[in-house]
């Protein structure tokens, strides 16, 4: 399960792996809201960097596309469109959920992970093709296996870009 | 055919290191940028004064041509303010945020068809690529807004994220037409199908996509927004000086506006170049095809074969010079048109562009089939009829949503929230 | 010639693009070009598509003529439908004789009638929306009969019924129409009801024995696999074959307007005349005569099944007969003719001869469609006034009309050796047919030959009450309409009504006026009721001939009427198209009877004619006075014939009544008491149980996440134990 | 990538997944919790991505169309999660905008609405 040896690999990965890792924890620790979303839009670079790291090029280019360039400025905009309005930060004052949330996430935690040691064997290796994530693979099977889910995402986008809009909207 | 810079060059690149390779492409991007960008400053200033008739910069240097080395002089040795009680690592990664996106589209230009000099990386996803990178400039603007810790600059900020947001969108599906008729997300396969005939029929001219209807639609789209992606007149909300000061930058002085400065420079040029390379042909002079021109005329077989040589070896010198037309392009919209209003940006985007851009991908798609099974001829008439019938169904609705909910905003049910008080903003006719 | 027989699906979905295309932007093309030029531009849109589809069908028809008659059935699937685990319904069109025919039949005349109606409908307002139907209607009809399974058929089935009401009620505003239209959507359900359950039980048994007999791939209801198995299958089993036959029949009378489901086909008159003409006589009141001679395998393995058949044809014939001599609206005479003749057919495929009851279809199109296009070329002139008593020497005034429709009276005559009389061919067959053989019997009683001395009777009746539809209309000594008296001019509305003037004072309970309407609505609906289509009709009103888009069809049709029998018949051309060797269980059958004391053509010749001479005897004169407008003056017998003989009352009254007090006990003691009280108490209880359990509900969506999370690590952590084998636990 | 195990990518998701989870419950701010979401919905991106790369020896046994589906279902997963994250942030935070306008404020612990 763990390396035999020490690759030039590994220690890229254990770079972007540490900064994700720092990241995503930057995201729960910062009080401030902007800090926690910008702690997210690296995580979520570095993420995409992962995946290139397994091949899947395309979706790791999405990654950006749709997290680090839509999602996460939707997040800041909202951030900072209602500190416009209300300047005073949120008061996150402890209470005993915060103590028992953190055990309880470090029992999950070590206990997904004592499942994971018998889970994951040797006789998973990098097998998948190189090509695997370019966009001719990919697209092909999107649109010919995955045609109907596809369909059905599309619906469920259009759904909630029309139920956005109604929320956000006050007259209609 | 092979011409000198190839001869010169191209052993002796491929015989380096992988690394050192990269390494020197990455140089021959970021160089060229970062010195053309004082060039590009006094062009606009020259340029802006003489369409507005008056002089312009004129006193450091023959026609004020070292006038940006004096400001970049003033520049670095001005006092640097910085404000109190700003969140102060956001305010000091803006600039470097802004500047990152700029140079990184670059990344895969072709700026000639040497292989080994250019682009930094022909990767499978080079259009993705580019958007996803573009996507990533909303970030500086955003974060100087929030992090100066004032009104203005936030507003900016705001401003600006729903802007490029909204403008992104349409820019991807023009580009999306594109990338459906040519099949390659690839910038350099790109540029090799507009060296095939026009209209897949015309064999003496080369197919450049802006000669083509569809992608003369998706240039004119793609140079909208390109203009709201960074940030220009008239889309320059973020930064209006006259409503906002300076916008998103206002609380930024010495070196670290001049950061921003640069920014916005290289991200015009950069454009342009993206620009060049999708719909302008590339690193071609002329849309001409000379070897079959040389076919078809012998007597100007001469005349051809340097024509050839001259784009094989000057390439870069013909991408540039696209470049340049797309930056005075740039200049041009600046001088001309006023800046928009808030509300009519948007619309513009949302209810325009996009839908233009959708309806153009999807004749587009039409087109292929139908050019596919029936030959060209009928394609083109499949798509001028769509787009025809688009037109009609276009105005029909738009101007039915006009007559049903009037022209102000407050008819059209748009309020605005402006910092806890809320009115709704009247429009005079 | 090697036909594409694919291109059947261009017939039938080019209705269907016309009914979308009419649906969608028939009023957006109306509102954009104007009135007149929209009109003419969406009506042409209508009758495009039909026109187109009847030319494929003749193409199509051409090449399945050019056939071998053994290889004349072809079936295409075209994609799947409904594919369960062992029941399989693709899409799947038949091409045969038979679905040609009527693929011919639907859209030829239905092509007539729409060019008719464009110029019918030009002061509709609602133009589009007709057309729309109407187009729905021809695409249903044409699934109903190429569809190559029952549950197509059903589709169909269900779909000209749904266009049938809308048409039906397409001036809903009328209240009477919009119950004439409820009327025959209920009435039809029954016969639904038959057809349903026959198609079940047809699948049940060949699907309990689908392995002997052979059939692997699950088509069930595929004619393909019905019609070759059912002999095997139902020829041990009479009974069934009897139940499952009687069920499809039930589903027959029902669309076809047989004793007793024919109440609703006179109140459908109350739709636009080209609905009455291309659905209430043309094309969709056969497809009961379609669905046997698509079965006709059942019919002919149970004699009884098809001596009830003959009976109730037989008797509907002469019931309908009779009542059409009470009738004084001219839409309603021309009703209880096309029952009348419905019953006709069944009495052919009752008997056995089956291609004769298509031919009397084919025939009867022909000329029904005409009668009805030249009745409402009559109401049009007369300014939708449908009264018969205000009419009298109109051939003045529409010539055109009046000739084509004089063909028309003689080709329903059935006057034998007159060649122009198209009725005559196919009702001769038929009678011959139900005379000559002994199909149809019920122990040793043959139910068939005494159909056949009704039919004859039957053609005597007819003769007599066409004639005095059409003296009445056409000739006589006076223009009625400028005498009218002034009780009258109120009463005409009637002739639109549902049940009459018989009902106004009959009452059904509370809901005294419809199935549907309360008081309240009522009194808006009767305000609102639209009068355009309700001209004054007074002394000097002056009728005109209609234009050239309504006599055209006229015309053609008149040439059909005249031609189509002696063309179809002559070397047994219809006979041998649809029909050419012996059937596969009862064999051959003659149509010349041989126990006759006079050749058959001489009896129906010495009918018709009398039937004739005694019309013209009554009628010569125009209205006597035993018919006018004084019903005291009536006779008995008259005034019984107007009232259907009591059957419509007796008949309302049994089924809306009865159910409507079988409801009101089912409510007021049932559902109020039973059920109400069970689900009121169950709803106390979870109310009780909610109140409990709402305590938890602290609405911290951070508390509930918490205890998701404590609950996740729960499960997690018994896994591992699982996993582990740590005490509590084995691996 | 080279040398690099799967347990390696796996373990980095699953601890992003906790610190997602974990951030649920201990944070009060709801745009907060909504990234939190999202960082969870990450790391099973990543989860998915990893297995697709790295499949069980025994893959290789089934035929080439087998491999060739097993080895995309796990980037067409990614697919679908990031269009559905899309919607629901579209949503989320559409919602959290009106629960704004209409009360003031946005702490989680006082949009109690849900009590029973």
């Amino acid at each position: 399960m763990l390396p035999e040896q020490i690759t030039p690999g590994l220690l890229v990965f254990a770079a972007m792996g540490g900064i994700a890792a720092l990241a995503a924890l930057g995201v729960i620790l910062f009080p401030n809201a902007v800090r926690s979303a910008l702690c997210l839009v690296l995580n979520f670079f570095v993420l995409a960097g992962l995946y290139f790291t397994l091949g899947a090029e395309l979706l790791g280019i999405t990654q950006i596309v749709v997290y680090t360039g839509a999602i996460m400025v939707l997040f800041l905009f909202v951030i900072m469109l209602l500190n416009l309005a209300a300047p005073q930060q949120l008061n996150e004052k402890g209470d005993i959920k915060k103590p028992l949330g953190v055990v309880m996430g470090l029992g999950m935690l070590a206990l997904i992970l004592a499942q994971l040691q018998v889970a994951i064997g040797k006789d998973f290796g990098p097998r998948s093709e190189a090509n695997f994530g370019t966009p001719e693979v990919v697209g092909r099977t999107l649109f010919t296996l995955y045609a109907f889910p596809l369909e059905i995402v599309g619906i469920l986008l259009v759904v909630g870009i029309v139920g956005s809009i109604l929320l956000a909207k006050r007259k209609i | 055919m092979r011409g000198i810079l190839q001869i010169l060059t191209e052993e002796w690149t491929t015989s380096l290191p992988g690394w050192v390779q990269a390494l020197l492409r990455a140089l021959l991007l970021v160089l060229p940028l970062l010195i053309l960008v004082p060039g590009l400053i006094w062009l606009e200033r020259r340029l802006l004064s003489w369409m507005q008739d008056r002089i312009g910069p004129n006193r450091v240097g023959p026609k004020g041509l070292l006038q940006p080395i004096a400001d970049g002089v003033k520049l670095f040795f001005k006092e640097d303010i910085t404000p109190s009680h700003i969140d102060r690592f956001i305010y000091f990664i803006a600039p470097a945020i802004a500047l990152f996106p700029a140079f990184a589209i670059g990344g895969t230009l072709p700026w000639g068809p040497l292989y080994w000099l250019t682009p930094v990386a022909d990767v499978n996803i080079g259009i993705l690529y580019m958007l996803a990178i573009s996507s990533l400039g909303v970030y500086g603007v955003v974060l100087a807004g929030y992090g100066s810790d004032n009104k203005y600059s936030l507003m900016g900020g705001l401003r600006a994220s729903a802007q490029l947001i909204s403008y992104e969108l349409a820019m991807g599906m023009s580009l999306a037409a594109i990338v459906l008729a040519t099949g390659s997300l690839k910038m350099t396969s790109i540029v090799y199908l507009q060296q095939q005939p026009l209209w897949d029929t015309v064999n003496i001219l080369q197919n450049w996509f802006i000669f083509t209807p569809f992608g003369f639609i998706s240039a004119v789209i793609f140079l909208i927004c390109m203009v709201a992606e960074t940030n220009r007149a008239p889309f320059d909300l973020p930064e209006a000086e006259n409503e906002l000061i300076a916008g998103y930058h206002t609380e930024y002085s010495s070196m670290k506006f001049a950061v921003f400065f640069m920014g916005e420079y290289a991200a015009m040029f950069v454009f342009s170049g993206v620009f060049a390379a999708i719909f302008l042909g590339g690193y071609n002079l002329l849309p001409i095809r000379w070897e079959v021109l040389s076919e078809l005329a012998p007597s100007l077989a001469g005349f051809c074969r340097f024509m050839e040589w001259m784009n094989v070896n000057f390439s870069w010198l013909w991408f540039l010079g696209k470049c340049a037309f797309g930056i005075c392009v740039y200049i041009w919209i600046r001088a001309t048109l006023p800046r928009l209003r808030y509300d009519q940006l948007m619309s513009l985007g949302w209810r325009s562009l996009l839908p233009i851009a959708v309806t153009n991908f999807m004749l587009v798609a039409l087109w292929m089939v139908v050019s596919r099974v029936y030959g060209p001829a009928n394609g083109w008439i499949s798509y001028f009829v769509g787009a025809i019938i688009f037109a009609i169904g276009y105005s029909n609705v738009t101007s039915a949503s006009r007559r049903a909910k009037g022209d102000t905003l407050e008819q059209r049910g748009i309020t605005m929230t402006d910092g806890g008080a809320r009115r709704t903003i009247e429009v005079i006719k | 010639m090697a036909a594409n027989y694919n291109q059947i699906l261009y017939v039938l979905l080019l209705p269907l693009f016309g009914a979308i295309f009419q649906a969608l932007f028939g009023k957006a093309l109306v509102d954009a070009l104007g009135v007149k030029l929209g009109r003419r531009v969406s009506g042409t849109l209508a009758v495009l598509p039909i026109a187109l589809a009847f030319l494929i069908g003749v193409q199509l028809t051409q090449a399945l003529a050019a056939l071998p008659p053994d290889q004349r059935h072809i079936q295409i699937q075209f994609a799947d439908w409904i594919s369960l685990l062992s029941i399989k319904i693709p899409f799947e069109v038949v091409v045969d004789p038979l679905s040609m025919t009527m693929v011919l039949v639907i859209t030829g005349v239905g092509a007539l009638i729409h060019l008719y109606a464009t110029g019918y409908m030009a002061e509709e307002p609602d133009y589009p929306r007709f057309f729309t139907y109407l187009n729905l209607f021809i695409a249903c009809m044409l699934i109903l009969v190429l569809g190559g399974n029952l549950a197509l058929l059903f589709i169909g089935w269900e779909g000209v019924g749904l266009c049938s009401y809308l048409l039906i009620g397409f001036w809903y505003k009328d209240l009477a129409n919009a119950k004439a239209a409820n009327k025959a959507f209920i009435t039809n359900r029954v016969g639904d009801w038959g057809l349903s359950l026959g198609m079940f039980l047809l699948v049940a048994e060949l699907g309990a024995h689908a392995k002997e007999l052979g059939i692997t791939d699950g088509r069930f209801l595929s004619y393909d696999n019905i019609i070759p198995h059912a002999v095997n299958l139902l020829q041990g089993q009479p009974a069934v074959a009897t139940a499952i036959a009687l069920l499809f029949f039930v589903g027959a009378m029902g669309k076809s307007a047989q004793f007793p489901l024919y109440l609703w086909l006179p109140d459908a008159m109350a739709g636009p005349t080209p609905v009455s003409a291309l659905i209430h006589a043309a094309t969709m009141v056969t497809s009961g005569v379609v669905l046997l001679n698509r079965l006709h395998i059942l019919f002919e393995l149970s004699p009884v099944a098809s001596a009830v058949v003959v009976a109730i044809g037989a008797f509907t014939a002469l019931f309908a007969a009779l009542i059409a001599f009470g009738q004084t609206d001219i839409k309603k005479v021309l009703a209880y003719s096309t029952v009348s003749q419905l019953g006709y057919m069944f009495i052919g495929c009752g008997a056995g001869v089956y291609w004769a009851g298509m031919f009397h279809v084919t025939t009867h199109a022909f000329f029904k469609a005409l009668l009805f296009l030249g009745s409402g070329a009559v109401i049009h002139a007369m300014a939708h006034n449908q009264d018969m008593r205000n009419y009298g020497k109109l051939a003045k005034y529409i010539p055109i009309t009046c000739v084509t429709m004089m063909v028309g009276w003689f080709a329903i005559c059935a006057i034998p050796f007159t060649f122009i009389s198209s009725g005559a061919f196919s009702k001769e067959a038929i009678l011959g047919g139900a005379l000559a053989n002994n199909h149809a019997m019920i122990g040793d009683v043959n139910v068939g030959r005494f159909a056949g001395y009704a039919g004859l009777f039957g053609g005597f009746l007819t003769a007599f009450y066409m004639t005095r539809m059409t003296w009445l209309t056409f000739f006589g000594n006076k223009e009625r309409w400028k005498e009218i008296p002034v009780a009258h001019h109120e009463e005409h509305h009637e002739d639109h009504g549902h049940h009459g003037e018989a009902h106004a004072d009959h009452h059904h309970g509370t809901d005294v006026h419809g199935f549907f309407y309360t008081d309240e609505e009522m009194a808006v609906i009767e305000a609102e009721k639209p009068h355009e289509h309700h001209h004054a009709l007074d002394g000097s009103h002056v009728p005109h001939e209609v234009p050239p888009s309504m006599w055209l069809p006229l015309a053609v049709l008149a040439m059909l009427a005249a031609g189509g029998g002696i063309y179809l018949d002559s070397g047994e051309r219809f006979k041998l198209w649809l029909q050419p060797d012996k059937l596969p269980v009862i064999g051959e059958l003659s149509t010349e009877p041989h126990n006759l004391p006079l050749p058959l053509t001489m009896i129906s010749l010495i009918a018709g004619g009398l039937g004739i001479l005694l019309g013209l005897a009554f009628y010569y004169k125009g209205l006597p006075d035993k018919e006018g407008w004084d019903l005291k003056k009536w006779s008995p017998f008259r005034r019984a014939a107007k009232e259907q003989f009591g059957f419509d009352n007796a008949a309302m009254s049994i089924a809306v009544d009865g159910g409507g007090d079988l409801s009101r006990a089912a409510w007021q003691v049932v559902d109020v008491h039973g059920i109400d009280g069970v689900v009121n108490d169950a709803g106390y209880l979870a109310g009780a149980l909610g109140a409990l359990l709402r305590k938890l509900q602290t609405g911290f969506i951070r508390s509930y996440a918490l205890v998701m999370l404590i609950g996740g690590i729960l499960l997690l952590s018994t896994l591992t134990l699982y996993m582990y084998g740590l005490p509590g636990g084995s691996r | 990538m080279q040398g690099v195990p799967l347990f390696a990518y796996i373990a980095l998701a699953l601890f992003m997944f906790t610190v997602g989870t974990v951030g649920v419950i201990i944070r009060r701010n709801p745009i907060v919790i909504f990234m939190c979401v999202e960082l969870m919905l990450n790391a099973v991106n990543l989860t998915f991505l990893a297995f697709a790369r790295y499949m069980p020896a025994m893959a290789l046994q089934h035929n080439a169309a087998q491999r060739a589906q097993s080895q995309m279902a796990g980037q067409m997963m990614v697919i679908f999660v990031m269009a559905v994250a899309a919607a629901e942030v579209a949503v989320g935070l559409g919602i959290i905008m009106a629960i704004y306008r209409l009360r003031e404020n946005i702490d989680i612990d006082e949009l109690n609405l849900l009590k029973g």
